[in-house]
């Protein structure tokens, strides 16, 4: 099954401050699931030189979409890149969140929504939402996850009219802990490890991790995180990890 | 007419001499849904120990100017688990399989090079002498001569099979070194392996790595590597494997111009998976265009 | 209120930590167009020699990935043109010069090593200990440890101005190299000098250069100088002066927190002429962004 | 004087099949004189890591062009550039050609163009100009030639029925040499070593030369080429030299 295509960008735009939304023409037809990711080579020299990796914010036959936050170089010459210019990238690669059997909860903080996206909008199930941002200006979406989500819970530093004050584990915490349903979680490394320090052990949550990588495809040890068992690598044990596995 | 690519290093035929570079293409499996090992002149493994290793504390790769530093720190499955779980699939395929190999201490080097000198489907052993992550007296082995000395001797009376010792750049006289192995009975020296480096997070004040220094790999250190091949040919007469920052054919081109007799491929794997196939091609329609039968006739063709 | 970038290296005092690389910067003249001279630590002069040098037939330089290799061979008017025709002028700002030196042989290293330390209008003296382009004797002072003991020793025994050696990172162990420069007397050493690499055009089949190797420059060797500078710091007690692929402040604090005392920047100057200043400035915003007083607080602050 | 631009590109295009104009804004009122030319660096990260050096096309006022043929990777880049795009140049730079003091004659060998043409446009002084490229596809600005030039000497490898057939050299040969004007010419290496054949020691003869840059100041000596009394700076004491002092 091919693995890597030399594609072309249909459209690159800030929808936000930072936050962009690429879309990707990809020529054959190809199968992927939530949770998984692709690493974009974000251009032909060699600096930057490694590929990046990004979740499949969304896939529908011939397009793919990655939300991206600037953050480096890499995201940054990505940034640049217009309607029509040439991109290879190869993926998807890695483990995907399980499917949901039922309805199921979501807790995304910032760019994590990126992973979670697909998930929510790819199931009959639906999903509980919590999903937390810094500022009202920052929720992402917010239109279609009303309209694809159960029910939509949204944390902010400061109190709105439609969002709570705090962070989003604190909210899911008060409102989403007691809904007896499996848990999908995608933010920084303080929301996971705040997670592991509140979500009992008897319930299933996965969580999509972050590390470096270099090859995407298990070969190079270098994305490796630490679990119950040793070091796993992201890229292909994961990302998606069962939060009792992690050693956060 | 198609051109040869086949080369000979010992008593070995590679149908082309481009191999993958250990460490940088897993154990073979993981880029075989991008690459035909059939097409491959060989591949060589991550560096195997007796035992299992799990290798350094995350993270382990950063970044760098055209390269990137790595500290895996040697991580491997050991021996047992590689002859059981990894051999019989590379076994289906048509080409070299060279097994990078090292030790905690020289009776481990040992040991294992004769383990994989009896392993059927091993064709070739390439000795890591250095591994840069690890802190022993015979860490030093690729830096002391002396300590090379009685490595490759001790190394080369247990085993039949052909032997590579993979040399470290970071020596003053890197030609020394490989005269060394010859003397010793090495069937042939690859180099360089990464060249130590570091990068700091200035915020934190703490390495961008889990451990304070990394091995430098990529285009930025293809210069160096190309020089080192070039003063090692001309001090040995066994066969000179080019590694480092080899990205396309032209880069390899010029490997084999000043003597290489094979190159390997490593961390341009990680950048774009199908290069050591674009490699193969793009030599062969560069024989062609210069309309040279066989590539045994640029190897060495360096005009000074 | 302002942070202090004073730095001190024996005994003389630097503005600040930023200087310019020898022959990057040629002799200063030629970037003050560009540059405010007053603003710089200090600029190290072109290599000079007792006569001057005709250099290496072109092309003298190449690109590489992130990098550049070039063969100058040294070319310089000499110490008399110098003296007469870019020291006046030098003398004109208030910034510390540093005349780079060699010679063929360790009588020439002495004798311009003496000229220079009675000429006025020269703070201090860098010794380039590795003449990549030249062929002696003691062309390997840079790389065996008895030459480089006796060649300091002596230069160090006719001057009394700071005198800097320049290290090449072509050896085993760099800092053993700092410490033999400690021992003989040097006031700081510098490092690290352009890596020993090469370029081939595979059409031609012959060097990118009209010399066959060429030394290697630019962000590329970046990480390498940094793990360079550190081997050193850990083992001399006096000033270590970093240098290699220095392009920001960011690259240029790497440097400080690792425990180098004082920088300089080369290859930069090349594509950007204002990159000197421009670290300056991106130093003081750092120190003000953290609340340090004085960059003496960051130096060797690096946490293992 | 300010030699360093942080700029944008206000046009950069294929004007022939791997040729480009690029042209650039320029903020500052500068001087600049035909025969000088600027570094442009192609882009804002390591690879490529030096700048370009081209001869200035054309400069009036507040915008400046370059004339340029797509070689390797810096021109690859570069040609990549749209408008809007922001680039820094540095320059002008180098000794330009003598300014003509009566009309003159102009030799120049394909791309070699882009260094004569400003000096044919700003001077009073027409030019005698001999112009040799490949085949007729390649005659770049053969209308505004003809009207700034005295007269156009055109030579191609085939006979066309406007274009001489042969080197350019030998054209020159042929209609110029009687001339008694001083000789500017700018062209491949070889079109140099000719002229060095053909033209007599006692005329004024003025090439411009070219050697692969890193400071374009100076600084570096990495551009020398030979000359009757040594190693010359092409950046500096070029590029633009008196024929009879080089040693080709
Ligand atoms: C499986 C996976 C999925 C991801 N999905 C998304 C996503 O959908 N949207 C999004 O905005 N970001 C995502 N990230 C993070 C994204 O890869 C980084 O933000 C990006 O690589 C930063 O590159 P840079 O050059 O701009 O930053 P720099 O800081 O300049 O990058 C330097 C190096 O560090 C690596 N790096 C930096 N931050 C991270 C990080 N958080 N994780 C992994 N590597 C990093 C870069 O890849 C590069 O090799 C994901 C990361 C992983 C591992
Ligand atoms: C003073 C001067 C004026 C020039 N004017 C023009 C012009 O107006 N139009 C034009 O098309 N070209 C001009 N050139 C040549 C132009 O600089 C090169 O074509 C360009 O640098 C090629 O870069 P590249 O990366 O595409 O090619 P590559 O071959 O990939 O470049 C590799 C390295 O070699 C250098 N290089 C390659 N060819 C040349 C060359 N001919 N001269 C100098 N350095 C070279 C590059 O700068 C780079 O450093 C001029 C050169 C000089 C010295
Ligand atoms: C992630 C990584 C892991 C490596 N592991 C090994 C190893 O186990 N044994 C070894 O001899 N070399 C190892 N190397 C070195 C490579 O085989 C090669 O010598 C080096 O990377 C230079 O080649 P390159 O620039 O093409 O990558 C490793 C390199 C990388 C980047
Ligand atoms: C063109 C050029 C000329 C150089 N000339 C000298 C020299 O004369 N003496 C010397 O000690 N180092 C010389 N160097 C080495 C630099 O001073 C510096 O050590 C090296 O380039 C690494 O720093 P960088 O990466 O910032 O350029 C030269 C470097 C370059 C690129
Ligand atoms: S990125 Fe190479 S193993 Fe995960
Ligand atoms: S390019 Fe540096 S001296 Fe001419």
């Amino acid at each position: 099954m091919n693995k890597l295509f030399k594609s072309k960008v249909i459209t690159n735009e800030e929808i936000r401050e930072s936050i962009y939304l690429i879309s990707l023409e990809i020529p054959i037809n190809i199968e992927s699931k939530p949770g998984q990711f692709c690493i974009l080579r974000v251009n032909q020299r060699f600096d930057p030189l490694l590929g990046r990796p990004f979740s499949i914010f969304d896939h529908e036959k011939d397009e793919i979409k990655f939300l991206y936050r600037l953050k480096g170089k890499g995201t940054n010459v990505l940034s640049k890149l217009k309607k029509g210019d040439s991109i290879t990238f190869a993926g998807p690669f890695g483990r995907w969140y399980p499917f949901p059997k039922e309805d199921f909860i979501v807790v995304a903080g910032g760019i994590g929504l990126a992973s979670v996206y697909y998930l929510i909008k790819r199931f009959p199930h639906r999903a509980y939402l919590f999903y937390g941002v810094r500022s009202e200006r920052e929720i992402l979406f917010y239109e279609e996850l009303k309209k694809l989500s159960k029910q939509v819970y949204i944390s902010t530093e400061k109190e709105t009219n439609y969002t709570y004050k705090g962070v989003v584990t604190e909210l899911f915490k008060e409102k989403g802990m007691a809904l007896p349903l499996p848990i999908y979680a995608c933010g920084p490394m303080i929301m996971l490890k705040e997670l592991k320090k509140i979500v009992d052990e008897s319930r299933l949550c996965y969580v999509a991790t972050e590390e470096r990588m270099a090859c995407g495809v298990g070969a190079c040890l270098g994305c490796v995180i630490r679990t119950k068992d040793g070091f796993k690598r992201v890229c292909t044990d994961g990302p998606v990890f069962d939060l009792r596995e992690l050693v956060l | 007419m198609m051109p040869s690519l086949e080369v000979k290093i010992g008593s070995l035929s590679f149908k082309n001499p481009v191999l993958t570079a250990s460490g940088t293409f897993g154990y073979g499996l993981e880029y075989s849904q991008f690459v035909d090992l059939n097409l491959l002149g060989g591949i060589v493994i991550k560096g195997l120990s007796l035992k299992s290793k799990q290798g350094n504390p995350p993270p382990r790769i950063y970044e760098t100017p055209c390269g990137m530093i790595n500290s895996i720190g040697l991580q491997n499955i050991g021996f047992e688990a590689f002859k059981k779980e990894k051999l019989p699939f590379l076994k289906r395929f048509n080409t070299n399989i060279i097994v990078n190999f090292f030790g905690e201490n020289l009776d481990e080097y040992i040991e294992i090079a004769t383990l994989l000198d009896e392993t059927e489907g091993v064709h070739a052993l390439e000795m890591n002498v250095s591994c840069p992550n690890k802190d022993t007296k015979w860490r030093r082995m690729g830096l002391e001569p002396e300590l090379l000395r009685e490595a490759v001797r001790k190394v080369r009376l247990q085993i039949k099979k052909p032997l590579i010792v993979k040399l470290s750049p970071q020596v003053t006289d890197i030609a020394f070194m490989a005269k060394i192995c010859e003397e010793e009975g090495a069937d042939a020296v690859s180099l360089i392996n990464t060249i130590p480096a570091m990068v700091i997070d200035i915020k934190t004040r703490k390495s961008m790595l889990g451990t304070t220094t990394g091995g430098l790999s990529g285009p930025a250190i293809r210069p160096i590597a190309l020089r080192a091949v070039w003063e090692v040919v001309q001090s040995v007469k066994i066969p000179v494997i080019g590694v480092g920052g080899i990205f396309n054919a032209e880069d390899a081109l010029q490997f084999f111009i000043v003597g290489a007799k094979a190159i390997q491929v490593g961390t341009a794997n990680f950048i774009n998976p199908t290069v050591t196939v674009e490699i193969i091609e793009g030599i062969k329609q560069f024989l062609i265009d210069e309309r040279i039968e066989d590539i045994n006739e640029i190897i060495g063709s360096f005009k000074e």
